[in-house]
């Protein structure tokens, strides 16, 4: 029983020392703007974040969500520079999340293929898509989305409210309905969970579609927090919130995690490259101390597995 | 009985036959649209400009054997070229001793990943996922993102740029090995024993093998060929950077994949490995000959980097979903016939 | 009476394995009807046709009066089939009161779970199979026994009119193995149909009202269970009679091959084994499930390596820190899980075989495919392996056949010691028998050989000597034809045997 | 010769391959438009690939594979200097002319450089103009795409040079790579902000920074308090400098840089234009100075508030 939250504890002290740090050394950091900005720009992953946790609990991968990602928002802009209004845009960006999202679903979940080399194949298809299509322009919002429209404070109010909201009823999902009870299971052993009358390819066909749905959902809170969108928005997102599951506690082998880990693990690496800005260090370090972290986190799952075993 | 396993031994050969349609295909479809495509040079070139991703995708091959992955092979070929780099331009070694102690690196920074799968049972995809950020952001740091080395002596760029009886220097590198990791895994015990640890790691430890050696035998031996493959690639460059290999291990990956070897181990061949790495670079190369033809208003070969992406991503979608839906059509069709 | 369950017909095939060819089953409620066949007749095959697992090829299923082509596992959870499968089907990271959730009634993916009602759920069908496991307690640190005590709990819990049960005792103790008898007594006076498969033909004979047997695939009759005698019952499984079930010992034991003084392993709670085994003799181990049996024969295999104490191997003292050096001071361990351990499914036979003697076969790590072909060759003839040939793969054998690969690749190795872990679990009769014949074939030719077993009349049948394990150690070493109360009682505890000093 | 105009898809006309750094740009984009144009008025073939990520190795492959192809004329933007520069002395050896544009390779691995503006007349319009806002004096920090982009360091490397020389009371603070993503650039802007609470000015050198940094200084409230100057469109910027949160945007008549490169290739290609020439005449533009083997744009230009709507690329 000690053992169960160890995870969050230790990412929690470690964020917590890393805060500690920052307000001796840098108290800058937390003035209110730009800790809100800084806040608001993370919740866009936050949301990818939840979807590829339950992804991985039901013990698949999704790298493709980088890709959708941006596709989404690419969706939007379009939508948008089309002259539908706002709702539309949106609906359009989760609509394409939740088509792509789809694919990579009736894939994995009836023909059996394994997801890491079937969304591979779908990140580098609608990537190279994106590029034929867009050539890489930078485009230009129609006035009005930003913010939704409305004041920043409120907007980012609002962006942060929809990615807790969203974190907050996915926990709650998780543990209090059955279905959340079904990812676990389908994570765990798929076989046991059909023999449970549950049915493993409509579970993994619905979280891949839900990761398609969440990666609209934060393409739209990313796309609100500027006048333009550039179509690779979603480059090396699907590492950033693959990382931030794994430290904040998922077995990749499936079956156990939880989103409060993962929002620990999140904003732990999210802080480690302002933290170098705020501590006055070149940024040349940045990706070599993510490495490490991860490194770190997966050393810690193994030494308290051994011990586990000796004791 | 005998009739299942001639349907299945069809089906792998079916695969493998697929594959090969696929490549006189694209050889047909590109000597046809494309512009000087089977020209003595431009085949050099094919083979010239993917070396470096085959080589990877040789040794990729025992580890996805052993029911593994390794995606730090790209971060691991940018850490090995700067480590070249400075031994030839700071330490001022000879470029042959600096390349062998830049295969060692690799052999070490394999050695690692090796260590925490196989010695500490962490799952690879998230060891590699680390060492994949470490490697790269080792080699920024070491050049502090900024420094790349260059004026590499005449005799060692020939290596990446130069023919030995007609055919790319790195070609014949590229061969031997290939020959060696073809035998190592269908000729040897350490091969047969990749697979049996990819059926069954505790099953292979019950029989005796020593399950965490030779696991750790293929991410080393991964690590050196990337050292080798970032060897080459600077020869070529004649430039040294942290850069190098980015992406290479997708592109790795995806050849092994394609080739019939399964993600989850046991099953594969070199074979397969050399007919996938094949279709991606002759797709990667052909595109950019057809000048004429358009789409999207564009020259196909101006938009060949994407078209080939594109295009790679689908044919490794339909070559994954025909064994299953084969299949299955397969099993449809013996019942219909008992 | 009107059946709840009737199956007319029903094929099914696997690729080209036609695991069925046509049976019919019919279940009267209130009912214990057994289900008997070798190993690979079709026995499993067909109750995952009746829980939903498998959809049958052709055929059709009556339950309580609905005629229907095929199942899901949840629909034949509605029409009220639950079903003990051979190996538990739980969730380990999930806790027993979870898991028990999980199996009771449906309920909509988007309903609320209720914690507290399913606590209490749980722990009142524990209560009521006489179970002593905590609902919260992780499924994962639990026993096999006790895991199984749970599957019978999901089971008991979701009211379900057709109970199956799939070699329910295969690793129960005896303990255990009494509440789970008391529960199936305590279905059938409910009136409920219960579907029983078991290898073991004394609880046929102590449960079950009718048996009905499959051969091959198809259904040779049902008979009430008082009409037959054992030797019956055996003719209908295996086609022909099976004469003199256990073979004779012949010849006196030799020298003594393996002596085991104070061995412990803290890590496999193995405690203060002493233990002698001599060439040519067989010796049986008995205990309980739990005892720690499989244990000590990893620590001798150097699985989990002793950390004190005195191994000697034919006179000479040795550790053993891995399998490599076990196998090459000539021990072989047959271990007791088949498909995890034993063979791999996907590999050729010829592979399995040659598995263990790579550095012997293969001198310079270099692959010689005739020799292994011939080694392959040479042993399915020997033992009578049934496959279509060396490039088999090991998947496609039945149960007895791939014991016997498993076998083989130990022999291969010309070992002085082997260790048998349950060689004959879930094996039928006529594979058993040959399987006995061949142990006792190989401690004549001089090997010394311990076998492990669960099947009491097995190790009184088999054994020159029997030890005995409890709490993981050897507490008793009784001599050949002893009874088998007085085996038990050692098991147990009861203090009757002779304990070794 | 090994290649020549035999090559060429259109009759006897030239075939010419125009390089970028990299496709996924607005800024190459326009400068294809410009030299499209060009191509089609000499009546050449134009070919035109760039790589779609960072690998360093692409652009050699597309060179070589023009070699094959047996192309006249290739004009190149380096992205890794050294590393191209193997590809195009391989080239010049097969006998095709090589001029490079934007970003220069070896000088011996070219016959001319089309020079947009010298290195050190980019950093220094950069840091003059910033001077020039914050009274010259305070912190500023640099925004850059990646710390291996060989010309972009170049800038850098003048920025400094430039200070050190003529403004001592003005410090750069920090660099910080946003790897051609305007979100990253926004985030890192928004981190130098409160860990430089001093900072009067950030100089983007990557085009994707420029409007991502004015959106961090937007949020912060500092619209006018840190000036965002950088090197970018002025399509990206409009919006930004209207608002008065960017203060100038520097560059060169882009679609002008990719006409005067493909003219200057087909005259290179045909011997109208010589090592040692001093003067070229380019279709529309005119004539154009030459000085050594660079081909001189003119200097860069800032775009403002008050011309910015003069121009639509
Ligand atoms: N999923 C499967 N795929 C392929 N073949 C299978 C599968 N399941 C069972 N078989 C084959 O079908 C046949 C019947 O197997 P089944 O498990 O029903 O036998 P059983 O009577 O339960 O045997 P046992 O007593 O060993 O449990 C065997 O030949 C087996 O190999
Ligand atoms: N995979 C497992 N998960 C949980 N418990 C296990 C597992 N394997 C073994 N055990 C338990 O560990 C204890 C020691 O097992 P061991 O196998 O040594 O006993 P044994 O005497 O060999 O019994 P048997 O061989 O009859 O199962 C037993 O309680 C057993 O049920
Ligand atoms: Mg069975
Ligand atoms: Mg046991």
């Amino acid at each position: 029983m000690n053992g169960k939250h160890s995870r969050e504890i230790t990412v929690a002290g470690a964020l917590a020392l890393l805060l500690l740090a920052l307000g001796i050394l840098a108290p800058n950091f937390y003035d209110l703007q730009p800790l809100l900005s800084r806040t608001t720009s993370q919740m866009p992953a936050l949301v990818a974040a939840i979807g590829i946790t339950l992804v991985i609990i039901t013990r698949q991968i999704d790298i493709s969500i980088g890709a959708q990602f941006s596709m989404c928002g690419v969706v939007a802009g379009v939508v948008a520079a089309a002259g539908f209004p706002l709702p539309v845009a949106v609906l359009a960006a989760v609509g394409t999340g939740v088509v792509m999202g789809a694919f990579n679903g009736v894939l994995i979940a009836w023909l059996g293929l394994p997801s890491i080399v079937v969304t591979l194949a779908t990140m580098v298809t609608w990537n190279e898509l994106l590029r034929l299509w867009q050539q890489g322009r930078l485009m230009t919002l129609p006035d009005g989305f930003q913010w939704f429209g409305l004041s920043q404070a409120t907007g980012q109010g609002i962006v942060i409210a929809v990615a807790v909201a969203l974190l907050v009823s996915a926990a709650w999902t998780m543990k209090h309905l059955a279905a959340g009870r079904h990812v676990y299971a389908v994570g765990t052993d798929a076989e046991a969970a059909r023999l449970a009358g549950i049915n493993p390819k409509w579970t993994t066909f619905g979280v891949f579609v839900l990761m398609g749905a969440l990666a609209g959902i934060a393409s739209v809170l990313n796309l609100v927090q500027s006048p333009q969108v550039q179509p690779n928005a979603g480059d090396g997102l699907e590492l950033k919130v693959i990382a931030a599951a794994v430290v904040g506690g998922v077995a990749i082998t499936g079956g156990r995690g939880n989103l409060w880990g993962v929002l620990l693990g999140l904003l732990l690496l999210a802080n480690v490259n302002p933290a170098l800005t705020h501590f006055h260090q070149p940024p040349y370090w940045e990706r070599a101390i993510q490495g490490l972290v991860i490194l770190l986190a997966v050393v810690a799952d193994g030494m308290k597995r051994t011990k586990k075993a000796t004791a | 009985m005998t009739s299942a396993r001639s349907s299945l031994k069809s089906l792998f050969a079916r695969h493998e036959f697929v594959l090969l349609a696929v490549i006189v295909l694209e050889v047909i479809l590109f000597q046809q649209l494309g512009r000087r495509f089977l020209d003595g040079a431009n085949v050099s070139n094919i083979f010239r400009h993917s070396v470096e991703i085959g080589l990877l995708a040789l040794a990729m091959t025992p580890v996805i054997l052993t029911g593994g992955i390794d995606l730090s092979v790209g971060s691991m070929m940018g850490l090995c070229a700067v480590c070249f780099g400075m031994l030839v331009k700071q330490a001022e070694m000879s470029p042959l001793l600096a390349g062998v102690l830049s295969i060692g690196i690799g052999a070490l920074g394999g050695g690692l990943n090796a260590f925490l799968i196989a010695r500490m049972k962490l799952p690879p995809l998230i060891v590699t996922l680390g060492t994949f950020s470490l490697f790269r952001g080792l080699a920024e740091a070491l050049t502090e993102g900024s420094k790349s080395y260059s004026g590499f002596s005449p005799s060692f760029l020939a290596l990446g740029n130069s023919d030995i009886a007609g055919i790319p220097a790195q070609l014949w590198i590229f061969l031997v090995v290939a020959i060696g990791i073809w035998l190592l895994v269908h000729r040897t015990t350490l091969g047969r024993s990749f697979r049996a640890i990819g059926y069954s790691p505790e099953g292979s430890r019950y029989a005796g093998i020593p399950v965490e050696r030779n696991v750790s035998l293929a991410y080393i031996l991964a690590g050196a060929v990337a050292g080798l493959a970032a060897v080459i690639l600077v020869s070529r460059l004649g430039e040294a950077r942290a850069n190098a290999g980015i992406g290479y291990e997708l592109l790795a990956i995806t050849a092994v994949v394609l080739g019939g070897t399964s993600i989850f181990g046991g099953s594969g061949t070199i074979a397969g490995t050399l007919l996938g790495y094949l279709a991606i670079a002759i797709l990667n190369n052909g595109l950019k000959r057809i000048t004429a033809h358009e789409i999207f208003d564009r020259p196909i070969s101006s938009v060949s980097n994407e078209m080939s992406g594109m295009l790679t991503g689908v044919l490794l979608l339909v070559a994954l979903a025909a064994v299953p839906v084969l299949k299955s059509i397969a099993a449809r069709r013996s019942r219909a016939g008992t | 009476m009107k059946p709840i369950l009737q199956l007319s017909d029903i094929r099914k095939s696997f690729g080209a394995v036609r695991a069925l060819k046509g049976v019919s089953f019919e279940l009267l409620p209130g009912e214990v009807h057994a289900l008997l066949g070798e190993n690979g007749a079709g026995k499993s095959t067909l109750i995952k046709v009746i829980t939903g697992a498998h959809a049958p090829d052709e055929g059709t299923l009556v339950v309580d009066g609905e005629t229907l082509r095929s199942l899901t596992p949840s629909k034949a959870r509605e029409l009220g089939i639950a079903c003990i499968y051979q190996q538990p089907a739980l969730f380990p990271d999930l806790t027993v009161a979870e898991n028990i959730g999980l199996r009771l009634k449906k309920r909509s993916a988007f309903a609320r779970v209720n914690h507290a009602a399913q606590r209490e759920k749980a722990a009142e069908l524990l209560k009521r199979i006489g179970a002593e496991i905590s609902p919260d307690a992780e499924v994962r640190s639990l026993s096999m026994p006790e895991q199984q005590l749970v599957e019978i709990a999901c089971a008991l819990g979701s009211g379900a009119k057709i109970v199956i049960m799939d070699e329910p005792t295969a690793s129960l103790t005896q303990k255990e193995q009494h509440l789970l008898f008391a529960v199936v007594r305590d279905l059938r006076k409910s009136g409920v149909g219960v579907v029983y498969i078991s290898h073991r033909l004394e609880e046929i004979f102590a449960l079950a009202d009718r048996v009905t047997v499959l051969r091959d695939g198809e259904s040779v009759g049902t008979n009430r269970v008082d009409d037959l005698d054992e030797a019956a019952m055996i003719k209908l499984m295996v086609g022909r009679e099976v004469a003199a079930l256990y073979p004779p010992a012949e010849g006196e034991p030799g020298e003594v091959v393996l002596s085991l003084k104070n061995v412990s392993c803290a890590a496999g709670g193995v405690q203060g084994v002493n233990l002698e085994v001599r060439a040519g003799e067989i010796v049986g181990m008995a205990g309980l499930v739990g005892a720690g049996r499989t244990e000590l024969a990893r620590v001798l295999f150097g699985i989990t390596p002793a950390d004190s104490g005195e191994i000697s191997l034919n006179g000479g003292k040795l550790t053993i820190s891995n399998p490599r050096e076990a196998i090459a001071r000539g021990i072989a361990y047959v271990p007791e899980d088949r498909r995890r351990h034993g063979v791999i499914l996907e590999m050729p036979i010829a592979h399995n075989i040659t598995m263990a003697v790579h550095p012997v076969l293969f001198p310079g790590t270099w692959l010689r495919f005739k020799a292994e072909t011939t080694m392959a060759q040479d042993f399915i003839r020997d033992l009578g392996i049934k496959a279509y040939g060396p490039e088999a793969p090991g998947g496609s054998l039945s149960g007895g056949n791939q014991q016997k690969v498993s076998v083989s690749r130990w022999l291969a190795t010309k070992p002085k010691l082997l260790i048998l872990d349950e060689p004959t679990q879930g094996v039928d009769v006529g594979a058993k028998s040959e399987i006995h014949r061949i142990i006792r074939g190989l401690a004549k030719d001089g090997l010394a050989v311990l076998m492990i077993s669960s099947d009491l009349p097995e190790v009184l049948g088999m054994s020159d000597r029997i030890a005995v394990m409890r709490e993981g150690t050897v507490t008793a070493v009784l001599p050949g034809g002893t009874g088998a109360p007085e085996v038990m009682a050692a098991a147990l505890g009861q203090n009757r045997g002779k304990e070794v000093a | 010769k090994p290649s020549g105009g035999a090559a060429g898809g259109k009759g006897d006309g030239l075939t010419i391959a125009f390089l970028p750094k990299s496709k996924g740009n607005q800024y190459f984009v326009t400068c294809e438009k410009g030299a499209r144009a060009a191509a089609d008025e000499l009546g050449a073939e134009f070919l035109f690939d760039g790589p779609t990520n960072s690998d360093p190795a692409k652009q050699n492959e597309i060179v070589e594979n023009w070699i094959s192809l047996g192309v006249d004329v290739i004009a190149a933007s380096s992205e890794n200097k050294d590393g191209l520069s193997t590809a195009l002395r391989k080239a010049q050896a097969a006998g095709i002319k090589v001029i490079t544009y934007d970003a220069d390779a070896q000088p011996d691995a070219r016959t001319f450089f089309v020079n947009q503006a010298t290195e050190k007349g980019i950093g220094e319009a950069l840091l003059d103009n910033t001077a020039s806002l914050i009274g010259g004096e305070g912190d500023f920090a640099i925004i850059t795409a990646n710390l291996t982009a060989a010309n972009q360091n170049g800038w850098i490397d003048a920025i400094k040079a430039h200070q050190a020389a003529k403004y001592p009371n003005m410090k750069l603070v920090d660099i910080k790579p946003c790897d051609d993503l305007k979100d990253k650039a926004q985030q890192e802007t928004t981190n130098l902000l409160s860990a430089h609470p001093n900072l009067k000015a950030v100089i983007s050198v990557c085009s994707p920074g420029v409007p991502g940094a004015a959106e961090a200084v937007k949020q912060a409230g500092k619209t006018g308090t840190v000036k965002v100057v950088g090197l970018g469109l002025p399509s990206e910027n409009r919006a930004y400098v209207k608002e008065g949160v960017t203060q100038a945007v520097i560059l060169w008549k882009v679609e002008d840089l990719g006409y005067l490169t493909i003219q200057a290739a087909a005259a290179l290609a045909k011997g109208e234009l010589k090592p040692g020439d001093t003067e070229f005449k380019a279709g529309k533009l005119g004539t154009m100075k030459i000085e050594g083997d660079n081909i001189l744009l003119g200097t860069p230009f800032a775009f403002t508030k008050e011309n910015i709507d003069q121009f639509d690329f």
